[in-house]
């Protein structure tokens, strides 16, 4: 245990330098973009004075290593600045968005795979079959439309249209409460609560956008789990077990598919972090206060700190996610030691 | 935060019809308990700020102030001719003055303040609420020292607690101005004893703690806010200011997406939607209701670049003005909601904004290119922005499509909200842009003092011509009734029409959508006044 | 040669002519082996078509306006309708192809390129080389991509070419990381010595040898990049940072038509979506198909 | 017991219908072996898959019976297969470690058995799959039930196969190559094992494979079969004796075993006296002191401990070992593909390993080494075709170009036997000698004076085998080159090499003249690498 322990120490000193590099490139970014903040956010009416006075105030009057140095300065103590957009310390903002981000973003992905991995396997038992390839144009039709357009139309069929939907109005009707903040994550929160209004008030939100975004990521996941489970169908293992008399429900989900996990936990990694940075797009559709469309405004705004603090919030929950598939795989497959990587 | 966001403080204050017993267990509002005193207003933009004095704070935040503060003054109330209310810009009205005066050389204003004006919190407002309110307003910098210098209020020693109910302005000159410019929302009233206990060394005017709070005397008070989601006013069941709100929460969303903005007012799931986009308030019209009004002193405009060389030729930019086609934009980018700005038989009042003399000819428009200097056309660059894309990416589509019959080719050129400002107004680099500017102040000269003069923040066209100089000089302290002010005025059109550094195209409207809710009233500033807000 | 033994070549088929086993034939076969590869190079081939002769084939100008048809619905005369400054919708779509192709098979090039250069020095020399290049790799990665593109699109200003770096930028670390893989497996492949063994230099092994068996699994990642790249830019317009109006491209169709289905007006942004989608399915369903074309071993 | 009559067995694969059997019969009776024998392609490992109804997908049992204990497996229902499989016949395959399920312990696949066919409930498993293991002699056996496959050495993995094969009992095992993938010594543990079981048990059983010499060890009955159909059967002493097929006659000749000379293993029609050659007294390569150490995780790994030999102009050496034994790396070293941690490399005089293996592929000595690999396929780019692959150490090194070039290519192929329209072809549309034939021709293109051949053979049916090593052994005298022979066979080294090297664990543990080494082994390693291997029965002298 120790060992592992060091072992994922080692693993976050890796991620050091990506997180450095990510720092100092998110820097130059947002002071590459156009426009000046000082001019933004002195506000309407204000006049080369007031600009100037504005650039001052926010320290934009000093030279870029400067500026570097007192941003890393700040991140040192845990000090991501305040979005001038929201006015709202970025800590604060990103505490309060993320899980909303990362609950709509994992109900989607449990949806997709609740979905894409039994097509996957129901492709991989029959390939070539009719089975085979209506489920790859399915999963292909899924993932050839813009989220942002998907969103609208199913707004527009299930909420505009027939009214099945609840009002796409971020993570709750404004006639239910916030359940006590927990997690942050409303369904668990509700959950904890034991109050089951709530929870379905919440479900019911979710399930547009998730449906948007599961649609979005199906085809990654059904891909590789049909590919994975035929590889190992193929296997030599697989028909040891089966001239054994295994029974082909033991074979396919207690062997074949265990196996076939690895490189679908690792394709679960990679959509996870896409999704949760193309979550903006849907967002923005369904009024859903995550940090995805809080990146786009502060974006458009040349929000610094908001820019930098969501891009860093992203590269170190990237990173978490990276050690976090290495040890599912430490657990699902004995052969890689954790620490061989 | 320092709100009150406790599920129980909330309910508190909501629904009174349920006893307080019930609440604990109460994990939701039903739709009829939420019904009859909750309004729910979906807009497309984000408050950042409860303190409209703070830097950065936008817009859309300035609402807050005109609900959960209170002002000295504040406009009148009129109906318009559809039945809607709008203010009133003729009459000032008491809000938290009882009464003024105006000393007869004009310079100083003398306020009472009502006696029952109470703060949120139980507290009387003094006249020493009002010289820290005031004082802070000039002392911030930034927009409200600005708005408030346009008014002739300068320096903290101009604004005196003479005793606890009586406050005094003294101006450096008399001006038309000083007293409209009180009833703006700058100068909203704070609670000085509370905001005076979160003064720090380095936050000398509490910026930080009235920037998440609210401590007025106005008509809500801000009970619940998630920056980019929603806020939540509460009425306040002690304000002075005047009647009563007939709704007793107004819950604010904030809806990114202008289509699903559009489906929940249709739907009837909130009962207004702010700022509505001019196509859907011309297909809503008749569905529910809505309102459009011309936004006062505001001009959509084609901002032509004297600093950009062809644009220096007046013929150049005569052939522009004859050369777009107004009647199309106004039926595609507004679709009809404002009033049109082109094909005007010559200047009779001074109302502005008023309509050019051009008209769309491409004919005419020819005549002048051939005139000049560069008859072959050339490039320009078209400059819109992204934000407000709606209407000035297809009247910019339209007026690119005629430019090129006459040789000018035009490339479109979508700049981003934080860029916009700094090209456009700031550096005033955008050889031809489409500019939108409003003065709060609906007079004439205000807006000529802002658009017109060299350098100042709306002449984004580098413009200087010094008899304008002259006349806004002239024109902006004198009252509307003096004889001379008429002839200026209309001087100054005549010139503007001539010189075409902005070619109107139309007077925008502001449009809002209103279902199963009542008391819209239009504002200059074009934020919610909620006050009059009620449900049914 | 009397000692030489012949090979028994019963099970053998016998060698057909040598000359007809050109590339060509080797498409046609591949084509004619798998239906849905057949499918979805007819679809490729209708919109090459629709990219080269569009503009030459549709019925009106695509960016002309005209305000009094403006929002018709789908009609014989406006087969997609009209949009809302009355621009004939089923023109643009079709225009619209030879751009949003130009941008994904741009950037797909690009980051193909810089990605294979990268990733195959990588994968070959591995050392300080490689543990740079995925420390690099490492750190684009952990950017949220979507919003790195933005970034890109907004500071360096919305104009295709940096549409199109943009997108290339956040590709180049999938590349990469394959080509490295698949290198990196070929590094000590029989063939790779052989190949230094017949007196190849490195470089030479590398681009000779090695690089091109990378090729076939790199034409999945190709083709489903190619349908990313145009989501992507449709993605960059729906934020409003995408090609410039009045350039017709889907995406921004879709994204302003988006705005209209609430309205009814549900064809300005299906009938680009479709499009969109019908690109995007096509160079999903292309990669198998390229695969298996770049690929001899499927070569009877 | 089993009764197969006029079986077939086809596949439907994208290109139509493929027989894979075609009508075979045969019968096993109570407790006896049947061999069945067959180059690869000749359908025997389909026939017992087809048996056991295991087929891949696409595969059906076309026609025929198979009647086992009276029960038709061919009309039997999948539920009673899987309750027939593992219980009355059980299967062991080749690459036991392959076989295993990687990311499962061991003791749980034995227990899966065990529980799937009522041997044992979830209380006694441990206790039932234990003991499974300690009937395959595993010892430690507690221990071993907690380790992974990768945690095994080969030969373990094998015995954990017999132990889920024969966790049940079962009345008749078969086994499909069960020696391929391993060492030789270990290949022999294996089959005494199993064989002592199968005769404790009193079992039938069914050996797969392609080795006539194995099957002729351990079967009372050998079949043999080519292209899905049985050429002959018979009892394997009559078979070796008396070949009446010449299929099965070409297969005995092919088979390397003692006393038979290279050419001895070729159709006694096209058998030619061996060429002469001449061995010169002076070493073309002196490998003096060759130290090759790699840093591994735990510490550094010594792969070659010092190791010293001569090649003489004109001689055949032959390196033999198990795997790991530090051959390939020595090979590797030789032929300037790696460098040397330490020692010497003279070649023609000249220390070759003070010349790193990085820039060696410019050096002018480049072309007077050459290699032949192991895997004629893996060492084929699979995007050229026999042309392309034989062109390039001539446009690399010869500096040939144009039409010299494309006759020197068509002299080659006419030299190792390729037939010239497969020139065009690529290494897929190849059979495995006709790659080797390519591969070959590539390494003597640039006419070397050294060639290394890693294990020429090893992917190769012997009846191919005989054909290349004979091939080699002609080519050796017409281009008069130095062999440096790789090998894990010693009765192929012997065939081929006057001089034999034998390591073990990166070091030489004896070397001499082949048959002083092959006759009288002064290392109990050799002996028993010698001991390990199958003894085929004698030739009838033809």
């Amino acid at each position: 245990m120790n060992r592992r322990l060091r072992a994922v120490l080692a693993r976050l000193a890796q991620a050091l330098p990506v997180i450095l590099g990510v720092v100092l490139v998110s820097f130059l970014l947002t002071r590459a973009l156009p426009g000046d903040p000082a001019a933004y956010f002195a506000g309407d009416a204000a006049d080369a004075a007031s600009i100037e006075e504005t650039r001052v105030k926010l320290g934009l009057d000093r030279s870029m290593p400067e500026q570097f140095g007192l941003y890393v300065l700040q991140l040192a103590q845990g000090d991501l600045g305040q979005s001038l957009t929201t006015g709202q310390p970025v800590v604060e903002e990103l505490a309060r968005r993320l899980p909303a981000s990362l609950e709509l973003t994992l109900v989607a992905l449990l949806v997709s795979c609740g979905i894409a991995v039994p097509l996957g396997v129901l492709a991989a038992t029959r390939p070539g079959s009719w089975v085979d390839h209506a489920c790859r144009l399915l999963v292909t039709a899924g993932v050839s439309l813009p989220t942002f357009f998907t969103g609208v139309a199913l707004i527009y069929v299930f909420y505009y249209l027939t009214g099945w939907a609840p009002s796409p109005l971020g993570r709750l009707d404004f006639i239910y409460l916030e359940p006590p903040s927990v997690t942050g994550f409303f369904l668990i929160d509700a959950a904890l609560a034991g109050d089951a209004e709530t929870w379905f008030a919440a479900l019911r939100q979710l399930i547009l956008p998730a449906a948007t975004l599961a649609l979005f990521t199906l085809a990654p996941i059904a891909r590789m789990t049909r590919a994975a489970m035929l590889s190992a169908l193929s296997s030599d293992y697989i028909r040891t077990a089966r001239a054994a008399g295994l029974t082909s429900r033991k074979i396919l989900f207690g062997y074949a598919f265990r196996n076939a996990l690895l490189p679908v936990v690792t394709t679960l990694g990679m959509v996870f972090s896409f999704t949760l940075g193309a979550n903006v797009l849907v967002e923005k559709v369904f009024a859903w206060p995550g940090i995805g469309s809080y990146a786009v405004e502060a974006l458009v705004a040349s929000d610094y700190a908001a820019v930098q603090g969501f891009v860093l919030c992203m590269a170190l929950l990237f990173v978490a996610l990276n050690l976090l598939i290495d040890l599912a795989y430490s657990m699902i497959d004995p052969r890689i030691g954790f620490d061989s990587k | 935060m320092g709100l009150d966001t406790s599920r129980r403080g909330f309910l508190k204050g909501g629904s009174v019809a349920l006893g307080a017993a019930a609440l604990p267990f109460l994990k939701f509002m039903p739709a009829q308990a939420a019904g009859d005193d909750v309004v729910v207003v979906v807009m497309g933009q984000t408050i950042n700020s409860l303190d409209l004095h703070r830097t950065g704070t936008n817009r859309p935040s300035y609402q807050v102030a005109v609900n959960c503060y209170d002002r000295l003054v504040s406009f009148g109330t009129k109906t318009m001719p559809d039945g809607s209310l709008s203010y009133d810009y003729s009459t000032i009205v008491p809000e938290i003055a009882e009464s003024w005066t105006v000393s007869d050389d004009g310079k100083v204003l003398t306020f009472r303040i009502k006696p029952e004006a109470v703060f949120q919190d139980g507290s009387k407002v003094t006249a020493q609420d009002v010289k820290w309110s005031f004082d802070r307003a000039v002392s911030v910098g930034g927009f409200p020292t600005t708005q408030m210098a346009a008014g002739g209020l300068l320096r903290p020693d101009q604004f005196a607690a003479v005793d606890e109910a009586t406050f005094t302005v003294t101006l450096d000159k008399p001006s038309k101005l000083a007293l409209p410019d009180l009833a703006v929302p700058v100068p909203f009233i704070l609670n000085s004893k509370i905001a005076k206990q979160h003064v720090t060394d380095a936050d000398p005017w509490a910026m930080e703690f009235v920037h998440k709070n609210t401590i007025g005397s106005g008509a809500y008070k801000v009970v619940r806010w998630d920056p980019g989601q929603q806020l939540v006013y509460e009425r306040n069941d002690l304000w002075t200011g005047g009647p009563l709100p007939g709704a007793k929460r107004v819950v604010l969303r904030e809806v990114p997406s202008q289509a699903t903005r559009r489906a929940l007012i249709e739907r009837g799931d909130v009962q207004m939607s702010w700022n509505i986009p001019n196509k859907d308030a011309s297909e809503l019209d008749g569905k529910v209701e809505v309102y459009s009004t011309p936004i006062e002193n505001a001009i959509y405009v084609v901002s032509l670049n004297y600093n950009f060389e062809p644009f220096q030729d007046p013929d150049v930019r005569k052939a522009v003005a004859y050369a777009i086609p107004y009647e199309e934009i106004f039926k595609t980018a507004a679709y009809g909601r404002g009033v049109p700005m082109w094909g005007g038989s010559g200047i009779e009042t001074i109302d502005w904004p008023q309509p050019s003399p051009y008209v769309f000819d491409l004919d005419k428009a020819r005549e002048h290119l051939e005139k000049s200097a560069f008859a072959g056309g050339f490039d320009v660059p078209f400059s819109i922005d992204l934000g407000q894309s709606d209407w000035m990416e297809p009247t910019a589509l339209l007026i690119q499509e005629q430019l090129a019959k006459l040789g000018i080719t035009s490339t479109i050129d979508k700049i981003p909200g934080a860029n916009w400002r700094t090209a456009s107004l700031v550096e005033k680099r955008l050889p031809l842009a489409l500019e939108t500017f409003g003065g709060w102040l609906n007079y004439p000269c205000y807006y000529f003092f802002w658009a017109y003069q060299e350098g100042h923040l709306f002449n984004s066209s580098n413009y200087a011509n010094p008899e304008i100089e002259q006349l806004v000089a002239e024109t902006l302290d004198l009252p509307v009734e003096h004889p001379d002010y008429a002839p200026k005025v209309k001087r100054m059109f005549e010139i503007a029409f001539e010189d075409l550094p902005r070619i109107p195209l139309f007077q925008p409207a502001l449009s809002v959508a209103m279902n199963g809710a009542t008391g819209y009233e239009y504002w200059f500033h074009r934020e919610l006044d909620a006050r009059k807000l009620a449900k049914g | 040669m009397n000692t030489m033994t012949e090979i028994p070549t019963v099970a053998e088929p016998q060698a057909p002519p040598a000359k007809s086993k050109g590339a060509l034939d080797h498409v046609i076969y591949v084509l004619k082996d798998n239906p849905v590869t057949l499918l979805a190079f007819a679809m490729f081939a209708v919109l090459m078509a629709a990219a080269v002769l569009g503009p030459a084939l549709v019925p009106y100008d695509p960016l002309a306006t005209n305000a009094s048809e403006a929002l018709q619905p789908p009609s014989a005369a406006h087969w997609f309708g009209t949009d809302n400054l009355g621009r004939d919708v089923f023109s643009r779509a079709i225009v619209a192809t030879r751009l949003d192709l130009l941008i994904s098979v741009a950037a797909v090039a690009l980051s193909f390129v810089i990605g294979s250069v990268l990733g195959a020095a990588a994968g070959y020399w591995g050392g300080w080389l490689d543990v740079a290049l995925s420390r690099v790799l490492d750190t684009i990665m952990a950017f949220p991509l979507f919003v790195l593109a933005m970034g890109i699109v907004a500071a360096m200003g919305n104009t295709i070419e940096n549409i199109v770096y943009a997108t290339a930028i956040i590709n180049v670390p999938f590349y990469a990381r394959l080509v490295r893989a698949e290198v990196n497996i070929r590094r000590e492949a029989g063939f790779a010595l052989a190949a230094k063994l017949a007196g190849n230099t490195d470089v030479r092994v590398l681009a000779m040898h090695i690089f091109p068996n990378a090729l076939p699994p790199m034409m999945v990642q190709v083709s489903l990049n190619l349908g990313w790249a145009i989501l992507n830019a449709a993605g960059l317009s729906f934020i409003g940072l995408g090609v410039r109006p009045p350039t017709a491209e889907w995406g921004i169709m879709v994204a302003e038509g988006a705005n209209f289905i609430v309205s009814g007006e549900w064809w300005l942004a299906i009938f680009p979506g479709l499009c969109l989608m019908f690109a995007v399915f096509t160079f999903n369903l292309l990669g198998d198909g390229l695969r298996d074309m770049v690929d001899p071993r499927r070569r009877t | 017991m089993l009764t197969i009559k006029d079986l077939a067995v086809s596949f439907r694969t994208r290109r139509g219908e493929v027989n894979a059997v075609r009508g075979v019969s045969f019968e096993v009776a109570e407790g006896e072996t049947l061999g069945i024998v067959g180059e690869s392609g000749s359908g025997k490992s389909v026939t017992s898959y087809a048996l056991m109804r295991i087929l891949d997908a696409g595969g059906r049992i076309k026609a025929g019976e198979a009647v086992y204990s009276g029960v038709d497996l061919k009309r039997a229902s999948e539920r009673e297969m899987q309750g027939l499989r593992g219980r009355e016949i059980s299967m062991i395959f080749q690459n036991p470690r392959a076989a295993l399920n990687p990311i499962r312990k061991v003791g749980h696949q034995i227990e899966d058995v065990l529980r799937r066919h009522a041997r044992a409930d979830a209380q006694n498993a441990r206790a039932k799959a234990i003991e499974a293991m300690e009937a395959v002699k595993i010892r430690d056996a507690e221990a071993r039930y907690d380790a992974y496959p990768f945690e095994l050495s080969g030969g373990m993995c094998q015995r954990i196969v017999c132990a889920i094969a024969l966790a049940c009992d079962p009345k008749l095992l078969i086994m499909d190559e069960p020696t391929t993938g391993l060492d030789i010594t270990t290949q022999k543990a294996v089959m005494e094992l199993v064989t002592e079981l199968i005769r404790e048990r009193s079992m039938s059983s069914i050996l797969i494979t392609h080795d006539l010499g194995l099957a002729a060890q351990y079967c009372d009955r050998i079949v043999v079969m080519k292209d899905g159909a049985i050429v002959e059967a018979g009892d394997p002493v009559r078979l070796f004796a008396r070949p009446g097929h010449p299929y099965t006659r070409k297969l005995v000749d092919a088979t390397p075993r003692e006393g038979a000379s290279i050419r001895e293993l070729l159709p006694a029609e096209v058998r030619t006296p061996e060429p002469p050659r001449r061995i010169s007294d002076e070493a073309l390569l002196s490998v003096r002191d060759l130290v090759k150490t790699y840093a591994g995780k735990s510490g550094p790994v010594h792969a070659v401990k010092g190791v010293s030999f001569d090649v003489k102009a004109g001689q055949s050496v032959g390196l033999v070992g198990e795997s790991g034994c530090g051959k390939s790396t020595t090979s590797s070293m030789v032929v300037r593909l790696l460098d040397p941690t330490s020692g010497q490399i003279l070649f023609a005089g000249e220390d070759l390993a003070k010349r790193p293996s990085a820039g060696f592929a410019r050096d002018p000595m480049r072309a007077k080494i050459q290699m032949v690999f192991q895997d004629a396929t893996d060492s084929l780019n699979p995007r050229h075709t026999s042309r392309q692959t034989i062109a390039e150490p001539l446009r690399a090194m010869a500096g040939l170009r144009g039409r010299a070039r494309a006759e020197r290519i068509e002299e080659l192929a006419d030299l190792v036997g390729l037939p010239r329209p497969l020139l065009d072809r690529f290494p897929h549309q190849l059979s495995g000698g006709q790659k080797a034939r390519v591969g070959i021709a590539r390494a003597i293109a640039v006419n070397p004076d050294f060639l290394v051949l890693d294990e020429p053979t090893a992917a190769l049916d012997v009846s191919i085998q005989a054909i290349v090593l004979n091939l080699l052994v002609d080519l050796r005298a017409r281009l008069g080159m130095s062999y440096l022979f790789v090998s894990h066979d010693l009765h192929v080294v012997r065939l081929l090499c006057d001089h034999v090297v034998v390591m073990k664990g990166g070091e030489i543990v004896e070397q001499g003249p082949t048959e002083q080494v092959m006759t009288a082994p002064a290392d109990p390693y050799t002996a028993e690498l010698l001991e390990a291997a199958p003894k085929p029965p004698a030739r009838d002298a033809a």
